[in-house]
This record gives structure tokens, C-alpha cells and sequence, in this order.
């Protein structure tokens, strides 16, 4: 393996090695948890992983970064304000504010780092009903048209795992509006509203569609036997659509 | 923290030698009188303050296992050859570690966290999560899953409630912060339970070969380090007598009641651990739980070569006002202790400095073979370490046979009042099935495992519901591990001989109903005081029976944790020997779900073994008010080819489905598999009711052992027949899997529709909590 | 609208996992004057007309029972305050 | 020793889940009088020495940049005070 994961266990080895040659980085914070999982998500999509830490100023010119979930400093004074200040994220700012575009995907702790850093619009407070939630969730594609769901269908339903306990999505009426008009919601909670997000939304992403952010787990759902129900592997797309953006030429 | 900013009087060694007659707080300090006199017999002078405290903390019941000790000698002397072939490292340690082939080796272990459960339910349960994890990783090994077995008191009690969500908030809020999937427990209601609850927390790791290591400080000239939190007054609460180590002017300390779990502390520390593991910087670590630093020390230089020295005021604190003996039994959360070679001392700072994690040099080792711990240089502890921590204090307790367990046991449920007017006719049996899987212990358990992160590592396999929780450990082979946990007090308590044996016996089943071989066991034995005879008879009788049972498995205990004192009053908690299994799968993919799903319509399903009339001390008895008579006769022998039948059938894929029957008979089983997926089935009692001779009230409420039911694809059934015919096994064909009907049609009974059966099993605990 | 302040501190000699994570965070952000950083909770309870006594006696039981948990906690200060 | 109170509120126009499970929970335990509740957080900070203009201005920007966020949260009291 050639990243160097703060981890112990390697990854599985990737079916096809690296297909596209994408290497994307996946950032570990102190706190982070599901590191491992998002760099086997991407060996399984078929690029190659890199571990990039927090307290690191190099992107090692990665085509895309994850910023994956868990409780970075513990989420003890907001979920993902802490995290937001390290120096990898001022890098990776100014990389998915710059011409280049760099893609790059919040996943739950993530997702909430993102908004810290302003990346995306909103936050995210506790859920309404106060408690940790895991179970499996069903998410409706609502833009195909972003660097990370290119691969799915508009309006396609998939199913993935849904864990945390500050997943509640909100922002004012006004950037709600503008996010639905500009085709931003990426993601929309279906069947249930778990944490009573505004307008059910699960993920959503910036204006140019190289940063999104959803609170559900993809890289929970890439490998069957291990993923909702032991057996959906819907989580895949993400991880693949982001393969086709940097081989159509966005970077 | 420097040494200017305690201002106490230091009572050293030389100080000690030159007062004899000085009056110390023993007896505050938990101490007997002969014990004391123990161990002014063993320094040949009085102890100092420190080494009081030391003692104190280390001859504790909790930490020296003074009344258990004795009887827990079995474990290690009821195991053939052949059981230990596969256990690297036995009883004794932090925790067992077994090995899985391929290089890889695993280790468990199920601690108790009651009392502190009880005070405070949130932090109490998330330090007991913490602290087993920490045990995990004093082994070499990266954690990877955890349990929680939890015994509350009557669900509708109005303490329940805050006890329950405090406790399933805290091991999910710690438990899930560390990365770590949830993969099992239990729960049970029963107000034996309500002033002491019962939580217990196991954690499970994996690690290769070469990274096992252990708690020993050896090798002259090593560094000691002690790395994590800072030190507080945590949990020295009854030792505030040692406030003023003169004692004589004692001013009130201020010490907490209860400990704070920092999870990401903890997170921190894992990872911390598992880099200076993989870089082979540390010679001998030791995790700081009960009795601190008293524990750390004194283990780590008994366990190892020669001695060692410490210099006490280099311990980084967060409460300056700590004196020394406070500082020796402190039980601050998220500490590690190590033995590092001088020529890795730079490479561990290092990681430190990485991680950001504190660190201080305490001192070395020596080979004098004394711990001596120094506060500014002047000797406040000098003693043999093995007279603190291997060579405390053994009692044979007095134990009898309780007067009343006769009288108990002669109590059968059918000849009570309870068990007139059973249900009988279809509608009947209807109510009853539906009024069992809405009962408080048979209820849909998702208001507490939905509160768990189940996937985090992306190498669960199972987890609840289903029959034991799997992990992958290997992802390029496979190969991984299935765990169980399981107790019944009820039936502990009619005897506890028997229900120790019957709680392994589940644990074994559940294991091999997910297709793993059973190999390893730990145990958690909770218990009232062993100062009361009865208590004490229901422990040994636990011990022995568990150990037997062992035994005749093949399966080893490599590790456990003993909890007594658990009684409202006087009242003591039903006996509850919490078993956990170990098993190994060597390609997780074969792993047996416990529920039929949507493509198996019409596989066949079948029920291993034999029903009897058995259901003193049953779900169906307790929910009538009742408890007496006998539990469940066991037969190990029976146990082993049942397991045996569910491991070969899942490694050759006879079998898509299977579940084992226990607490709630096979009216519980089948309602499990068929909720799992939601898919029903048809089935009929008839050829079973014959064969063993029961009516249709027993066959689906008896809790009678090695019971199994599976679903047999068309295609296999022929094979799955030969297999259990040719060792000579009990089978019979009960129906087929319907994914029609959503609906569970028991022919001639009664047709139970999945719908009304879900709202009924799912809508308990969320009405009470 | 008045309303009624409630404060709930971590007992001093409690760990604070929160204010621990703060106080690393803030040197690093260049904030470099504070030695220690403990964090609580503050509860704003608003009252449909006028704060009596009895109202504030109901808050300041509040304030013990529900608002804190007293084996970890203390209430710091229960006053009114105008907007 | 004298410390510094940052006081942070959820944004009026926020739903806050806590305060809203506290509102319901109060009148189950017989406080009747409350109408609303909203649970912000409050911070001490303490200083080594003496509190300058200088460190307030620091404990200010804090308050602004790490320990609200302007999205959801005010930062409605920094103050001194002392014990
Ligand atoms: N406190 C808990 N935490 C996690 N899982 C639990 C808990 N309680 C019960 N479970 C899970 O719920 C399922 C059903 O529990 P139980 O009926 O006790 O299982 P069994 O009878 O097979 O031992 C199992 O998968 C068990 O691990
Ligand atoms: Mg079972």
C-alpha cells in the first residue's frame, strides 16, 4: 500500500488497480473514524487513496479529497469547529475555491467541517429527537449534475447508512430557496426524515458542484455483506461518479 | 506541575520506620485488621501513607479477587491440552489472546461497570466502555468491537428510565466517538435489578502475532512513561481520609463523586497506542483502570524482571491538591502506562508530540527488585510489588446451599396458581405469542441499538438482532470472529450450578448458529456479597459449573472479571454469570444470518433437537409472575454435535437461515426470523407434538436446549437430512418460508399477521422510555 | 420579554473533556491569553407575564432538578434579566 | 481568580431541540410557569494574570470566530468577572 494510513490494517487491494489513476485524498482528523472506510471506498471505485493528515499543509496533488466522518476533537463545541481551523483545511479551501475546482466531499463529521469552513451554506444542530441514530436510510438523488453523483440518475432512490447525532440540516428560508432554485440539494432524505433536516435534505453542494456534503454514509454501503441491510452497495456511485468527473476532464 | 506547589507533610519510608505507633485510617480504607497487620508484617514496619493507600486499593475485592480467587482457580485447572493450543496467552492478564491462524490473533474480554452505572448512568456506562477498550489495547491489539450487556430493574419502575437512558446514551456516546462498531448484548428487565443495575461492557480485538504484548516492566536502565489525561481525584472518593497525609489536621478535599469520560481522549489514545505498537517503541504498557497508578506499577514491575523506581511528583496533574496517596489511587480515565528502551525514547516523544497527547517520564527500571516510588526524591514506597499485586489477601468464604433453594425449586410453575388455565386454543396461543414478543425482555430491541454506530470499519458482518455479532478481521481471506453474550439469572438462581452451564451453553449456540467454531470464552460473574453464605454457594456453584462446562466444550476461559456486592440492602441481585464466546468464521462471506429473507420462498425449515415440558424459570413463566421449579436440563454432549451441525451446514451451504431458540421457546424464534426480513412462513406443530410428546402450548413456549431452528434450500434438503440423521441428531420439518403470506400461519392454530406481530414486539420500549 | 437566566457549570473538579478540546484549539488559532477554558451551559426560560417570586423559586428548583445533573454540575446563577 | 464569560444563544429564529424537550419535560415534573426555553452555552475563560483590554479584545474575537458559529448562534455577554 502505498498510503500510509495513521491506521493499522491495509485496504483491500482494488479490483482493476487504479483504473483511472485518480488519487484522492482522504484527510484523517484527531477524532476522525471512518478514514479506513472511505479510503477502501475509493480503492473499491477503483482510484487510489491518499492519507493526507489535518496538521499538514500538502495536498500532495490530489485530484479530489474526502473529509470523512467521525467526532473530530471529540465534536465537544460544535460538530466539525475545531477541525476547521486545521491547516489542511485552509489548503483545501482555497483548492475548491480555485479555478481548479478541486472536488471534494463531506461525508457526516465532514459534511459539518464544510459548513464550519463556509464551503457550503447552513449547519447542522442536534437531531429533534436528541438521540444518536443509525439505521439504514433511503436517499433520493436529486442532481446528477455535481462532481460526486454523476453516476446516478436524477431522482434515483438509493439505499445507505445514516449515523449521528448532529444531523439536523438548517439554514435560513432564504439560502433553503436559493439552494432549491440553483438545483443544490444533492440529497433528500425519502420515506422518514430522521432528524428533521429543513425540506428533508440530506446532502447538498456549492454552486459550481465540485463540493458536496450529505450527512448519510456512502463508504458504509460499497461492499456487500457490510453495508445496509449486509447487503446494498449503493454507496458505490459516489465514489465512481467522482472517477468519471476527473477523467471528463473537470481537472 | 512542580513539587513546590504541594505543600503537604510527606510521610516517608524513614519517617514511617521511626513511628510505629502512629494511628493510620486502615479501616477507612476498606482494610480488615488482619489484613493490616499482613502488611506491617510483610515491610517489618508500619506503612507510610502511600503505601497504605497502595495496599488499600490493591487488596480490594475489585482488584484482588480475594473471595473469588480460590474457586476461580478452576478455569485454569479444568483444560486439556487440546484447549490450549490454540490460547497465546491465558488468564492473567490484561486479557486472553487466542490465536486464528494465518498470523492472526485475537482478544476479548467483558468487564462490569454496575455501581458507577447506577450513580451516574451516562458517564458510569461510558467509563466502562472506555476502560475495557483499554484493556484491548494493553494487549497490542487495535480494538474492534464492542457489547453491552444490560440488566435494568422492572421496566415500568420510575427509575428505569433515567437508569436506561443514561446508560445506552453513555456506551453509545463513548463507545461510538472510538470508532467502534456495536455488535451485540443483551437486555433484560427485572426488578432484582432496580438499586443495581448491571452493566457490562466486552470489547474485541485484533492484532498479528508479533504485536502481542504484555504488561512487564523488564530490562535495566527502560524508562517508565506515563502517557494520556492528566491525573485527578477521580474516583478516590472514600480515600479523602488521606487528604492530610499527617493525619492530623484532615481539611475536607474536594473529589469527585463520579468519573467523566473523554472519548476523543481515548480515540486519541488508540491510535497513539497502535503507532507506537507498529514502530515497536514500547517494551511493556499497561492500561490505568482500577487503583491507577497503584495498579500500574505494582503489576507492571511484579510481572517483570527486577524492579522499578518512580519519581511521584513528576505525574502531570490536573488537580494540584493531590497528595501523593491520592495520586497512587487515583482512576482518572484515558491513562496508559509503558516501559520504553532509552534508545526509543525520542522516537515515542515523537508520537506523542504527533498526536498531541501528554506524556511524563516517571522513571526507570531496576533490578532490585523493589518498586520504590519517590516524591522529591525522598522514598515514600519501597516494597516487594508481588506483595501488592500478586499476593494479597485469600478467603475461603463460608458457602452453604440456601435453606430455601429446596423449597424453590419444588415451586414448578405448572403446579402453581400461575400456571393454571394455560393457553390452548388457537386464539389463545395467538395472544399469548403476541403478548411474549411484546414483553419486556422479548421486545424489539431497537430503541437501544439504533442509538449504536453498527458499521464504523466497514467489517461488520452481523450484529443485533441477530444471534452473535460478526466482524471480518482479514479483509483479503475473510477470515473473522463471531461473538455472543449471554445470562439468565432466573435460571441461576433456581440453580446455579446449571445456569451457569446453560448461559454458556446459549453463548456456545448462538456462535455456531452464526456459523463459527466456538473457541474461546470470557466471563463476567456478578454477583451479590460473598460475605452472605447463599451468595457465596451461588458463586462457587457458578464457578464450578461454568468450568465443568468448559471443560466438555473444548472451549478455555481466557479472561473475565468478577463484580460481587451488586444488592439493594441486603437483597442480593439474582446470580448473573455473564458468558461470552468467541468463535472463528475462516471466511466471514459463509456467515448464517438469524432470518429468512425475500428470495427464500419455500426453503424449508427445520428444528433441531428435542422439546420437553420444560418451563420453570421461563419467558412464559416470568411474564405470569412466576419463578421456581428447575431450569432446562443441559446436555454438553448434545450442545457439541448441534453446533457442529450449524457450522458444517453453514461452511457447505446447506443452510440460509438459522436461529437459535432460547429465552421464549420457538414461538420466539419463529416470530425473530420471521420479523428479521419481514418475510412469514407456514407452518404446522403436528409431527413435532407427536415425536416429543407435547401439547402446542409446550412446543412453542418450553425453553427446553440445543434447539435450533434453520431454513434449508429445496436443493439441500436431502443432504441436510443425511447430516443430522447420520449423528444421530433430532430433526423435524416444521413448514416453509412464505413470502406470500407476510404472515406467520401456525396450521390449525392460529394465522399471525406480521404487521400486528411487528407493531406489537416494536412498540414496548419506546412506550416506557 | 424578561426572562429568567439559568448558568450550569462542570463541577471544578470534574474533568471537561469540552473546555479541554478548547483550550488546544485556541493557541493554534493565535488566541494565545487563556490559561483554561471550561464549558457549561446557559438556559434562557421565558415566562408569559410577570416574573414573581414563586416563578423564580419554580426556576431555581428547575435549575437543581432538570437543568442540571448535580453529581457533575453546579447551577452558578439563576437571576432575571431585562432585554 | 478573575475569568472571562462568553455567553452563546441559538439564534431566536433557530428551533432548538433541546430547549424544546426541556420545555416539554418541565411541566411533567409540576414547573408550570415556563413558556419557552432555549439552551445556549457558556464559556470560562481563565487567564493567567492580569485581564487587559488586550485579552477581552482576544476573548471577543474568539467568541466570534471559534466558539459561535454566526449561522445558528449569537454571542450575546463577554464579561469579566470575578469570584
Ligand atoms: N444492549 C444491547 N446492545 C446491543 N445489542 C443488544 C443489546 N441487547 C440485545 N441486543 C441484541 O439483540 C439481539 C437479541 O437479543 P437476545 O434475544 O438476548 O439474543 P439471544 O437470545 O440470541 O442471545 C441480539 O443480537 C443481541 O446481541
Ligand atoms: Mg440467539
Amino acid at each position: 500500500m502505498s498510503s500510509e494510513f495513521p491506521l493499522i490494517g491495509d485496504f483491500s487491494p482494488a479490483p482493476g488497480a487504479a483504473l483511472s489513476g485518480a488519487r484522492i485524498g482522504v484527510v484523517t482528523f484527531p477524532g476522525t473514524l471512518d478514514d479506513r472506510d472511505a479510503a477502501r471506498a475509493v480503492r473499491l471505485a477503483g482510484a487510489e487513496p491518499v492519507a493526507l493528515w489535518h496538521a499538514d499543509e500538502s495536498l500532495q496533488d490530489v485530484d479530489a479529497v474526502i473529509l470523512p466522518g467521525g467526532f473530530s476533537y471529540g465534536d465537544y463545541l460544535r460538530a466539525g469547529a475545531i477541525a476547521r481551523f486545521a491547516p489542511m483545511m485552509s489548503k483545501i479551501i482555497d483548492a475548491a475555491n480555485s479555478d481548479a475546482k478541486l472536488p471534494v466531499l463531506g461525508i457526516c463529521n465532514g459534511f459539518q467541517i464544510l459548513t464550519e469552513s463556509h464551503l457550503l451554506p447552513g449547519s447542522m444542530i442536534k437531531n429533534d429527537h436528541l438521540k444518536f441514530i443509525c439505521r439504514d436510510q433511503v436517499l433520493r438523488v436529486e442532481n446528477n449534475a455535481t462532481a460526486w453523483t454523476s453516476q446516478y440518475a436524477t431522482g434515483q432512490e438509493i439505499s445507505i447508512v445514516l449515523k449521528n447525532q448532529d444531523g439536523q440540516y438548517i439554514a435560513d428560508e432564504k439560502t433553503l430557496d436559493a439552494l432549491e432554485a440553483e438545483g443544490r440539494v444533492a440529497f433528500r432524505y425519502v420515506g422518514w426524515n430522521p432528524n428533521g433536516s429543513r425540506r428533508d435534505i440530506a446532502g447538498i453542494s456549492n454552486e459550481a458542484g465540485n463540493v458536496v456534503g450529505l450527512m448519510p454514509h456512502p463508504e458504509h454501503a460499497v461492499e456487500a455483506g457490510y453495508g445496509p441491510d449486509h447487503t446494498g452497495t449503493d454507496g458505490l456511485g459516489i465514489f465512481t461518479s467522482v472517477l468519471t468527473t476527473l477523467v471528463g476532464g473537470t481537472k | 506541575m512542580t513539587a513546590e506547589a504541594h505543600k503537604f507533610n510527606i510521610d516517608t519510608v524513614e519517617h514511617a520506620a521511626t513511628t510505629p505507633d502512629t494511628e493510620l485510617p486502615w479501616a477507612e480504607l476498606g482494610l480488615k485488621q488482619n489484613e493490616f497487620e499482613e502488611i506491617v508484617k510483610l515491610l517489618g514496619r508500619r506503612p507510610t501513607a502511600a503505601e497504605l493507600a497502595m495496599y488499600s486499593v490493591m487488596w480490594s475485592e475489585h482488584c484482588s479477587y480475594k473471595s473469588s480467587k480460590n474457586h476461580l482457580r478452576q478455569f485454569g485447572e479444568k483444560v486439556t491440552e487440546e484447549m490450549k493450543k490454540d490460547m497465546l496467552v491465558g488468564i492473567g492478564e490484561n486479557a486472553g489472546v487466542t490465536n486464528l491462524g494465518d498470523g492472526w490473533a485475537v482478544t476479548f474480554k467483558i468487564e462490569s461497570h454496575n455501581s458507577p452505572s447506577f450513580v451516574e448512568p451516562y458517564q458510569g456506562a461510558a467509563t466502562g466502555i472506555g476502560g475495557i477498550v483499554r484493556d484491548i489495547i494493553s494487549m497490542g491489539a487495535r480494538p474492534v468491537a464492542v457489547m453491552d450487556p444490560l440488566r435494568f430493574g422492572a421496566i415500568d419502575h420510575p427509575d428505569t428510565a433515567r437508569v436506561m437512558h443514561g446508560a445506552v446514551a453513555g456506551i453509545g456516546g463513548y463507545g461510538n466517538s472510538l470508532g467502534l462498531p456495536n455488535i451485540g448484548g443483551e437486555m433484560v428487565f427485572d426488578s432484582v435489578y432496580q438499586g443495581n443495575p448491571l452493566v457490562n461492557a466486552l470489547a474485541v480485538g485484533v492484532m498479528r502475532h508479533e504485536d502481542i504484548r504484555l504488561a512487564n516492566a523488564s530490562g535495566k536502565g527502560n524508562k517508565v512513561v506515563l502517557f494520556g489525561a492528566r491525573t485527578g481525584g477521580d474516583g478516590i472518593g472514600g480515600a479523602s481520609v488521606l487528604a492530610s497525609e499527617s493525619f492530623d489536621d484532615s481539611k475536607p478535599s474536594k473529589r469527585p463523586a463520579v468519573q467523566v469520560g473523554d472519548p476523543f481522549a481515548e480515540k486519541v489514545l488508540i491510535e497513539c497506542c497502535l503507532e507506537l505498537f507498529k514502530g515497536s517503541l514500547v517494551e511493556g504498557i499497561q492500561d490505568l483502570g482500577a487503583a491507577g497508578i497503584s495498579c500500574a506499577t505494582s503489576e507492571l514491575a511484579s510481572n517483570g524482571d527486577g524492579g522499578m523506581q518512580v519519581e511521584l511528583t513528576s505525574v502531570l496533574l490536573r488537580d494540584p491538591t493531590l497528595t501523593p496517596g491520592e495520586i497512587l489511587m487515583s482512576e482518572s480515565q484515558e491513562r496508559m502506562m509503558a516501559v520504553v528502551s532509552p534508545e526509543n525514547v525520542a522516537a515515542f516523544e515523537a508520537v506523542m508530540e504527533k498526536w498531541a497527547v501528554e506524556y511524563s517520564w516517571l522513571g526507570e527500571v531496576t533490578d532490585t527488585g523493589r518498586l520504590i516510588i519517590t516524591w522529591n526524591g525522598e522514598t515514600i514506597v519501597d516494597v516487594d510489588p508481588r506483595t501488592v499485586a500478586h499476593e494479597g489477601p485469600v478467603y475461603d468464604r463460608p458457602y452453604a446451599r440456601p435453606e430455601w433453594q429446596d423449597a424453590l425449586q419444588a415451586d414448578t410453575f405448572r403446579a402453581s396458581e400461575a400456571g393454571a388455565g394455560l393457553p390452548a386454543t388457537g386464539g389463545e396461543l395467538k395472544a399469548a405469542v403476541l403478548e411474549l414478543m411484546a414483553s419486556p425482555n422479548m421486545c424489539d430491541k431497537s430503541w437501544i441499538t439504533n442509538q449504536y454506530d453498527r458499521y464504523v470499519g466497514g467489517n461488520t458482518a452481523l450484529s443485533a438482532p441477530d444471534d452473535a455479532g460478526v466482524i471480518r478481521v482479514d479483509e483479503e481471506t475473510g477470515l473473522g470472529v463471531a461473538l455472543s453474550t449471554d445470562a439468565n439469572g432466573r435460571y441461576s438462581f433456581l440453580d446455579p450450578y446449571t445456569g451457569a452451564q446453560l448461559a454458556l451453553a446459549e453463548a456456545y449456540r448462538n456462535v455456531a448458529t452464526a456459523g463459527a467454531v466456538p473457541m474461546a470464552v470470557s466471563d463476567c460473574l456478578n454477583f451479590g456479597s460473598p460475605e452472605d453464605p447463599d451468595v457465596m454457594w451461588q458463586l462457587a456453584e457458578s464457578i464450578r459449573g461454568l468450568s465443568d462446562a468448559c471443560m466438555e466444550l473444548g472451549v478455555p476461559v481466557t479472561g473475565g472479571n468478577v463484580s460481587l456486592y451488586n444488592q439493594t440492602g441486603s437483597t442480593p441481585i439474582h446470580p448473573s454469570p455473564v458468558v461470552a464466546v468467541l468463535g472463528k468464521l475462516d471466511d466471514v462471506a459463509r456467515r448464517t444470518p438469524s432470518g429468512w429473507r425475500n428470495d427464500a420462498d419455500g426453503q424449508a425449515i427445520y428444528l433441531l433437537g428435542t422439546t420437553r415440558d420444560e418451563l420453570d424459570g421461563s419467558e412464559f413463566a416470568n411474564i405470569r409472575g412466576h419463578l421456581g421449579g428447575l431450569p432446562p436440563k443441559l446436555d454438553l454432549a448434545a450442545e457439541k454435535t448441534l453446533g457442529a451441525i450449524l457450522i458444517n451446514a453453514s461452511r457447505d451451504g446447506m443452510i440460509d437461515a438459522a436461529h437459535d431458540l432460547s429465552e421464549g421457546g420457538l414461538a420466539a424464534a419463529l416470530s425473530e426470523m420471521a420479523l428479521r426480513y419481514g418475510v412469514g412462513a407456514r407452518v404446522a406443530l403436528d409431527d413435532l407434538c407427536e415425536r416429543d410428546g407435547v401439547d402446542a402450548f409446550t412446543a412453542l413456549f418450553s425453553e427446553s436446549q440445543g434447539r435450533a431452528l434453520v431454513a434449508v434450500p429445496r436443493s439441500e434438503e436431502v443432504r441436510f437430512n443425511d447430516m443430522a440423521t447420520a449423528r444421530q441428531y433430532p430433526v423435524v420439518r416444521l413448514g416453509v418460508v412464505d413470502t406470500e403470506t407476510s404472515a406467520l400461519e401456525v396450521q390449525g392454530l392460529f394465522h399471525l399477521d406480521l404487521g400486528e406481530l411487528r407493531e406489537a414486539h416494536e412498540a414496548t420500549l419506546p412506550k416506557y422510555f | 420579554m424578561p426572562r429568567i437566566v439559568v448558568d450550569v457549570m462542570p463541577k471544578p473538579e470534574i474533568l471537561d473533556p469540552q473546555g479541554k478540546a478548547i483550550v488546544g484549539a485556541l493557541p493554534r488559532l493565535g488566541f494565545d491569553a487563556f490559561a483554561g477554558v471550561r464549558q457549561g451551559k446557559r438556559f434562557e426560560l421565558t415566562v408569559e407575564g410577570e416574573i414573581t417570586e414563586a416563578v423564580l423559586e419554580q426556576a431555581r428548583n428547575a435549575a437543581e432538578t432538570l437543568l442540571s445533573n448535580p453529581v457533575i454540575e453546579d447551577v452558578v446563577n439563576v437571576e432575571v434579566v431585562a432585554d
